[in-house]
């Protein structure tokens, strides 16, 4: 089944934490406990020297990650037959992807039970190669689009975007909260007018609050730094999942009300 | 892709290409001399004429690109310049020219760059930017670059980021070499009138990035020369880098058997860049340029000896350029009397506490 | 007086002549630009034009004068340059002038100028001069040119004392400033380009010693510009100097009642000198130049001012021009759209420690 | 009597020791015991602040007396009736007797007792002036000459001169003074061919053996930092006149052998 048709069968606003693999020993636990806690789909980073489009924490979880030994491989053979029932997204950077080759790094999701792949430093111009690579092996390749993509670029995303189309925004600096999700919500709205595929927002949400209101006028949302600063600071797979049932609460609730 | 639309448009605008001459005449001191070396030369067999870019406004080539960007960025209605810099160079050459145009500059800088040129740092707070201190990963160039490149994508429109090399997304490698070859064509001519045979027999430029030699080269890439582009043994991205992308680009990078990307090291900070240029990928490819690595130690000895043989104190990247001519005319690999142009892409007053702890 | 008779002669040999510009083109860098100053301009109501002199091969005017120097050295037969630094400036000149003609040069310097300018201190030494500390005295320039003199009377054959201002005994006085005038005569060209006027209504420049201003006001004695010379208010040799001799010549001296020299204090190191050369004496005897002083306070005002504004960190020698400019702008003493032109006799790079302290 | 004839009258190499004036409170002590010690005259130092044709030991005596608030008229005015039966040659820089007016400056060092004035840094050039107020006052003003100096020069300055001729020598730096006390005795027959004025020599002399060596080719010797140096290291008028009396008998006692 493919990645939108078990995200749309969900038929609820949609949660997808992340995760950065090799971060600790039991890294996959944090995997199980997502699962258990509602997550409808777990963002897998593959960590990559330079995360030049994440922020600070996910740098640092992926300096952390690389430093105890961490290798896309070794990741992907730690998921293998891991048996979760909710769908893997891999995301890295595209030097990872060339340092294998674009079929065999998609093969390699593939074999690992992957569903589908996120490269932030793609740009939408070089992604036709990885696209049919992705496509052949059944790999679901996510494009991404940002407030300041211009109209016929979004498009084109929608367009060839496959799973969903994942909204970003990293205009995320202190006390400028209220306009970004403004900003966030719009531009989910856009990219629902070009096309028909789930849209999943992340732009630092960390509170239910938040993910609540970014869910309003998306499909859903991605909750990466949040998780990954408590996971930095300490947090065993248990405390995670506590958080993690408290977004999927959230946003559960403010659904039964609006209905 | 904005970028480049106006840089196509600017470049075929007389109006701009006159204001960024003025510029580099009035302001920057261009064109610059190319001086011979008489005494190191004699020493070495060979015939020696610097560039020497040592000599503009600031200190550095960098200026040449960044007034170029500035402008551009002015033309766009961009009211402030976004930039990474390693030795600092590149950072002093934007808070120059952001001062000059009445644009604000915010310059991302690692940690141990920011230890290591400390005086860059202050001069570019003297020329009112912002300077901010990235502590993440190797605390470098690359990191900074990093930094800065997230810093951009929350405010693209006000802001025109910057690169100081022939480095990042198109348009920018092509972008960069059209301002920086200004130094190889000045040279060209120059070499016309100083050399019997119109034309050096070798080019040789210091390589980080790559941007001073890519402007040298451009000048020299139709004629017989032979192009040398010399790195630092630990940052030689085009001598021992695997092709990767980075940065929005796609060229030679120094990385792990994983894909990870390494850390370059070098005594030079403006060197101290994992990857280089993608022309410089193409050039080394078709065969047309050479490169080749030296170490710190030689580099050490090259500036000191240009500096009791010349009266110049190169800095530590250019020095590396010396470097190389120094071991190769000693190795007989220059033959007798052949003529060489070596680019001094800076002065090397930023590198003096660097060359106190180890001359 | 050998050295006078020896610089009489060359002065008027054309081989001397051109091989000194040869000199100055291909290795200093000149001529260098008139840079207009728009928005520091505009600000102050007034145009500004700018002598560049910053961009110097070694960042000061002091390099025409040692070249000059140092050839005519090389012309008698010496093989060793004498001579003593403030700011270190000219003493790098001296090192950078040996190094170019292969002569050996030993600076004296004053044990605190040796802190507060370290990083010059090292620049001579890369360049291969030998840097002798004087712990006499108010251990400044004043000392180091004392230590040089007695050094060098013990050394007359084989070593030329090469003094880098307009002081000093006859010829010095008159031949620094004929190497120096290098600086008026090309502005002088170039403000006939730039100025409706064809001459500034101002020529400002600083004074310690007065090299800078001697060589300016050279190019402009004959106009109608007001010539006008900027101390530092504790180094005001020719706002507040009494007649006196020292050093070998008759001039203005800052003393106390019983004769006895006192120290100057100026935050720039180069104009830490008590006295100043006795053409500027005479100027402002005749009523040609008239003499101002700023205060510290003020130099550094205006060394941020021309960053912020222009992109250009003058040296705060230079910087003592630039405030008085802005004082009198601001004070409506100078008419509102009336042609100024500075010289900016160094840049401010070795000032960076200081000012870091201070602002 | 002339300096001049003062000095030929001792019959005897000559030796003027030299004192900063000022230097110490009782500093006048010092006259008293070079007198005792049996000098022919003394110099004695009118401190300036930049000494630049001395040497660091005068520069320190200099900048000492200063600071003890040493002036030219003061020192005057405490050797005015000292009653010493040795003349006294003053010495400075010109600053200090520019500062009075040449005829002033004479006629305070004549009212002082003063006989000759020796200023360093007076080229023969700009002598004339300060050579004529000296005459008219009674004041000898005696001239300096070097090793380097030129032979036509050598001879205006051995006509000029008054009461003896000074011969400098500078090139003092250490492990050198074997050719030093070559090219002095040597600037000493140079001066002597040309006039026929005493010629003292100093240039740096500090034993007794050197002030002999010295004295051979010259009619005495001139002590002056090996002096200083004993005072400022804290020698009194009596320590300092042993000093003197042991130089004294060294030029005696080889008169007498060679006799």
């Amino acid at each position: 089944m493919s990645l939108e048709r078990r995200l749309r069968d969900r038929g609820r606003k949609l949660l997808m934490p992340y995760v950065t693999g090799g971060i600790t020993d039991d890294w996959t636990g944090y995997l199980r406990s997502f699962a258990a806690a509602g997550a409808d789909a777990i963002e897998l980073g593959l960590p990559f020297s330079d995360p030049t489009l994440d922020g600070a924490t996910i740098q640092e979880a992926s300096d952390a990650a690389l430093a105890r030994g961490a290798t896309a491989h070794g990741i992907l053979a730690e998921i293998d037959g891991l048996g979760l029932d909710v769908p893997l997204v891999a995301s890295t950077y595209y030097n990872l992807v060339l340092r294998d080759g674009t079929s065999a790094f998609c093969a390699a999701l593939r074999q690992a039970g992957i569903a589908g792949l996120i490269v932030p430093d793609l740009p939408l111009e070089e992604a036709g190669e990885l696209a049919e690579a992705a496509a052949a092996t059944g790999i679901d390749l996510v494009l991404l689009a940002s407030p300041s993509t211009p109209s016929p670029r979004l498009y084109e995303i929608a367009r060839r975007s496959r799973g969903f189309v994942y909204a970003v925004s990293r205009m995320g600096t202190t006390g400028e909260r209220a306009a970004l999700a403004e900003s966030a919500g719009a531009l989910a709205e856009r990219i629902k007018q070009v096309g028909d595929l789930p849209v999943l927002l992340g732009f630092g949400i960390s509170t239910p609050e938040q993910a609540v209101e970014a869910a309003r006028r998306a499909d859903g949302v991605v909750v990466g730094a949040a998780i990954m600063r408590r996971i930095l600071d300490g947090a065993g797979p248990d405390d995670v999942g506590t958080y993690v049932t408290a977004l999927r609460r959230a946003l559960d609730q403010e659904s039964d009300e609006r209905r | 892709r904005e970028v480049e639309g106006a840089f196509r448009e600017a470049r075929s605008d007389p109006g701009f290409r006159e204001r960024l001459e003025t510029l580099l005449a009035l302001h920057v001191g261009r064109p610059t001399p190319l001086t011979p070396a008489p005494r190191l030369s004699a020493e070495l067999g060979v015939t020696l004429l610097l560039k020497r870019e040592d000599l503009t406004h600031t200190g550095s080539h960098k200026i040449n690109n960044v007034l170029g960007q500035a402008l551009l960025a002015t033309r766009m209605g961009r009211t402030r310049l976004i930039a990474e810099t390693g030795a600092g160079m590149h950072g002093v050459a934007v808070a120059t020219g952001a001062a000059l145009l009445g644009l604000r500059a915010t310059v991302f800088m690692g940690e141990r760059d920011v230890e290591r040129q400390a005086l860059n740092v202050f001069r570019m707070r003297m020329l009112g930017a912002e300077v901010v201190t990235v502590g993440a990963g190797s605390r470098t160039l690359k990191d900074a670059t990093s930094e800065a490149m997230r810093h951009w994508v929350s405010a693209t429109e006000e802001a025109y980021y910057c690169v100081g090399s022939v480095v990042g997304p198109t348009p920018y490698p092509w972008m960069v070499r059209e301002f920086q070859r200004v130094i190889g064509d000045e040279a060209r001519g120059q070499c016309a009138g100083a050399l019997a045979s119109a034309v050096p027999d070798y080019v040789v430029a210091c390589v980080g990035g790559g941007s001073n030699a890519a402007g040298t080269f451009a000048g020299f890439v139709d004629t017989a020369a032979r192009l040398v582009g010399v790195e630092a043994e630990g940052g030689a991205g085009a001598s021992r880098g695997r092709l990767g992308v980075l940065h929005g680009f796609r060229s030679l990078f120094l990385q792990d058997e994983h894909g990870q990307i390494t850390e370059a090291h070098s005594i030079a900070a403006g060197l101290d860049y994992p990857g280089v240029g993608p022309e410089h990928a193409y050039l080394r490819d078709l065969g047309r340029a050479r490169y080749v690595t030296v170490s710190d130690e030689e580099v050490v000895g090259a500036a000191v000896r240009l500096a009791r043989t010349e009266g110049i104190v190169p800095a530590l990247e250019s020095a590396h350029a010396i470097a190389w001519v120094i071991r190769a005319a000693v190795a007989g690999e220059l033959p007798p009397g052949a003529t060489v142009l070596i680019t001094l892409s800076g002065r090397g007053d930023k590198d003096m506490s660097t060359l106190k702890e180890l001359v």
